[in-house]
């Protein structure tokens, strides 16, 4: 394969977890275990098949998901039963879920404050706030401003799901390269203003084409060439990046420089 | 010195100071004067501020006092420094987040929480001093602990550590949309109606009252997208 | 927009500015209003700022508009920045660390580390008690060597040398700052006292700059280091 696309950039394990548990409207005092295990599972194939490059907590946390799995289908002791071992095998998973959750919304609560260098101004020049201004490659935040990577990931599995062909994914497309499409995206971009993320994958293209954009507009959103949000009425827009008079990198200069930033190029 | 000369002094401190000035660093500057007469030199100020149409006024923060722009004029200030719209990633807020409220704390408890590599975020928060070290742990590998600056403060506007709202404060403002629900609808283009700009959550939190009654900032109009 | 909504935005732009802004760019950045109404709530701005006891006033200057403060307050200014900001340089920093990490060690070899004569910085570190002399090398000439005092480890809140986190640590955050954090309460910038005329010098360096606003030395309502 051609490419891939780090995924450390963006989320984590625990966030696709929540993101699943509340997608499904469960419970998170009772999660209904096999369910989301498959569905996490699914995700990360999907992840997989796109050439997302899994970190490692994702598979911990799988085979974490699997391992509470299996223990839910031990039967329960009758007798002699310590608290301990008696503890519903998802306490723990529920206990790091609650509270990465509480740091989530305290996250949220702090960007909703009064902040220095967005909302107000001391004098002189801010510092630079944004984390995910700083266009290099070492970026912490991709251009994902409201949207979550699994939003993204849902949305396009709606997509491959409406294809009139059946759901399959087939990588061994190298007619499409990710640089041209990040250059094909760009164009549009600079003539659109925006795009609606959707728009980007008409049913009547090739599988292999879809998913080669959607990789492009993760590169696009890590490089931070791009911004990625939804809009009010619940629309996935990507528009350009602010990146102040002097781009960064300039993919209009054809696939080749493009080739290398997106780096693994094997 | 009677009081109404020393507004004027406190109000040119305050103006060139780079950073908040406390009541006592102005007590020593002001040597000599009494501290009530300062602070309350100060208080006067800061409501002169407070009263009639200004473009500026003064914040308790961080531990003192600091003049700064109303936050309804920031689309022009960002137009003056030719700057887009900030916006400070989930990842940096997450680990802020947990840093404000655990410290001190290790990198490998942060991770544990996070349950990602968080190097390269603290790598970012250190550069941009929301973050420090403040020592070690004393455990095997005596690990380094991490804790917020004076400058995390400023930043996000809090007088102090204390003046953060309590976990299950926040906790019971977790109606607050987090985002990522919304896709559900997506494919038969439900309604949403939530935008990056109003997360709600924080709406009604301790830090607005002081000037949430300043409606001058709202208002004027914005400028053109730049 | 009337003007008695432009004066306060205008009021905003000049005082987070760091140059004098002249009506030509607040008319730019005020794009769409006209630039004699710009002109006229500029004018009234001004005689608000210089009817009553004021510290601050806007000077014309350089082509442009400058808040600035009053030149009869400039002692109380040079006292501000003289005390407690105990500004250093960024060569006194960098000498610190390196006798921090590698002392005891002799100043031909700090001078081979830093590439350049360090004998001023030397005596500065040494002036303010940062830096002393331990002993002597046993080698030809037998050089004094030099190490950091209690003093550097009070500043930069360290409980003992041991605490300083390993460049190993601080290689795998690559840049995080080869300082311990806790060298908050420095200045990177060692020009002297910087008063309204001169902020342009730090204009860029807002996040670096002294966060030494602080001379008790005690960060408010921040924790103590473990």
């Amino acid at each position: 394969m051609a490419y891939r696309v780090k995924l450390n950039m963006f989320e984590g394990p625990m966030d696709l977890l929540l993101h699943l548990i509340k997608k499904n409207e469960v419970d998170i005092y009772d999660i209904p275990i096999a369910a989301i295990t498959d569905e996490y599972i699914r995700y990360l194939d999907m992840m997989k098949a796109m050439n997302l490059d899994l970190a490692g907590e994702f598979i911990v946390m799988a085979a974490t998901l699997i391992h509470i799995k299996s223990r839910m289908l031990l039967p329960i002791p009758e007798e002699g039963v310590t608290e301990e071992e008696g503890e519903d095998p998802r306490a723990e998973l529920t206990r790091k879920l609650l509270e990465y959750q509480k740091y989530k919304l305290a996250a949220i609560e702090l960007n909703s404050r009064t902040v220095l260098g967005r909302d107000v101004f001391a004098r002189g020049v801010p510092f630079d706030l944004s984390f995910d201004m700083t266009g290099e490659s070492g970026a912490d935040d991709p251009g994902l401003a409201d949207v979550s990577l699994f939003d993204l990931v849902a949305v396009f599995r709606d997509i491959i799901k409406r294809l009139p062909h059946p759901y399959k994914i087939d990588l061994t497309v190298d007619r499409f390269r990710i640089a041209d499409k990040i250059n094909a995206i760009m164009e549009m971009l600079s003539l659109e203003g925006s795009l609606v993320f959707k728009d980007l994958f008409p049913l009547t293209a090739p599988k292999g084409e879809i998913i080669v954009t959607f990789l492009a507009v993760l590169e696009l959103a890590r490089l931070l060439m791009i911004k990625v949000n939804q809009t009010e009425d619940g629309v996935i827009r990507i528009r350009r990046a602010f990146k102040g008079e002097s781009a960064g990198v300039d993919f209009g200069e054809g696939g080749a420089q493009a080739g290398n930033t997106i780096g693994e190029v094997h | 010195m009677d009081r109404n000369a020393l507004k004027p002094i406190i109000e040119a401190l305050i103006f060139a100071a780079d950073h908040p000035l406390s009541v006592d660093r102005l007590a020593a500057v002001l040597e000599g004067e009494a501290r009530d007469d300062v602070r309350e030199a100060l208080r006067e100020l800061v409501s002169d501020y407070s009263s009639g149409l200004r473009g500026i006024y003064i914040e308790e923060v961080a531990g003192g006092y600091q003049l700064r722009t109303h936050p309804g004029h920031a689309p022009w200030l960002r137009r003056l420094f030719k700057m887009g719209m900030q916006r400070i990633s989930k990842a940096a807020l997450e680990t802020l987040a947990m840093i404000a409220y655990r410290q001190p704390l290790t990198r490998a408890e942060l991770e544990g929480i996070r349950g990602v590599d968080s190097a390269g975020v603290l790598r970012t928060l250190l550069e941009k001093r929301l973050v420090r070290i403040v020592g070690r742990k004393d455990e095997p590998g005596r690990p380094v602990v991490y804790g917020t600056t004076k400058e995390f403060l400023e930043t996000f506007s809090l007088k102090d550590l204390a003046s953060l709202p309590t976990l299950k404060e926040i906790e019971t403002l977790e109606e607050a949309p987090e985002l990522p629900e919304t896709m559900e609808g997506y494919a038969t283009e439900n309604d949403g109606g939530k935008t990056s700009e109003d997360n709600s959550a924080g709406g009604d939190s301790v830090e607005k009252e002081g000037r949430g009654d300043d409606p001058s900032g709202k208002g004027h109009g914005e400028p053109q997208g730049s």
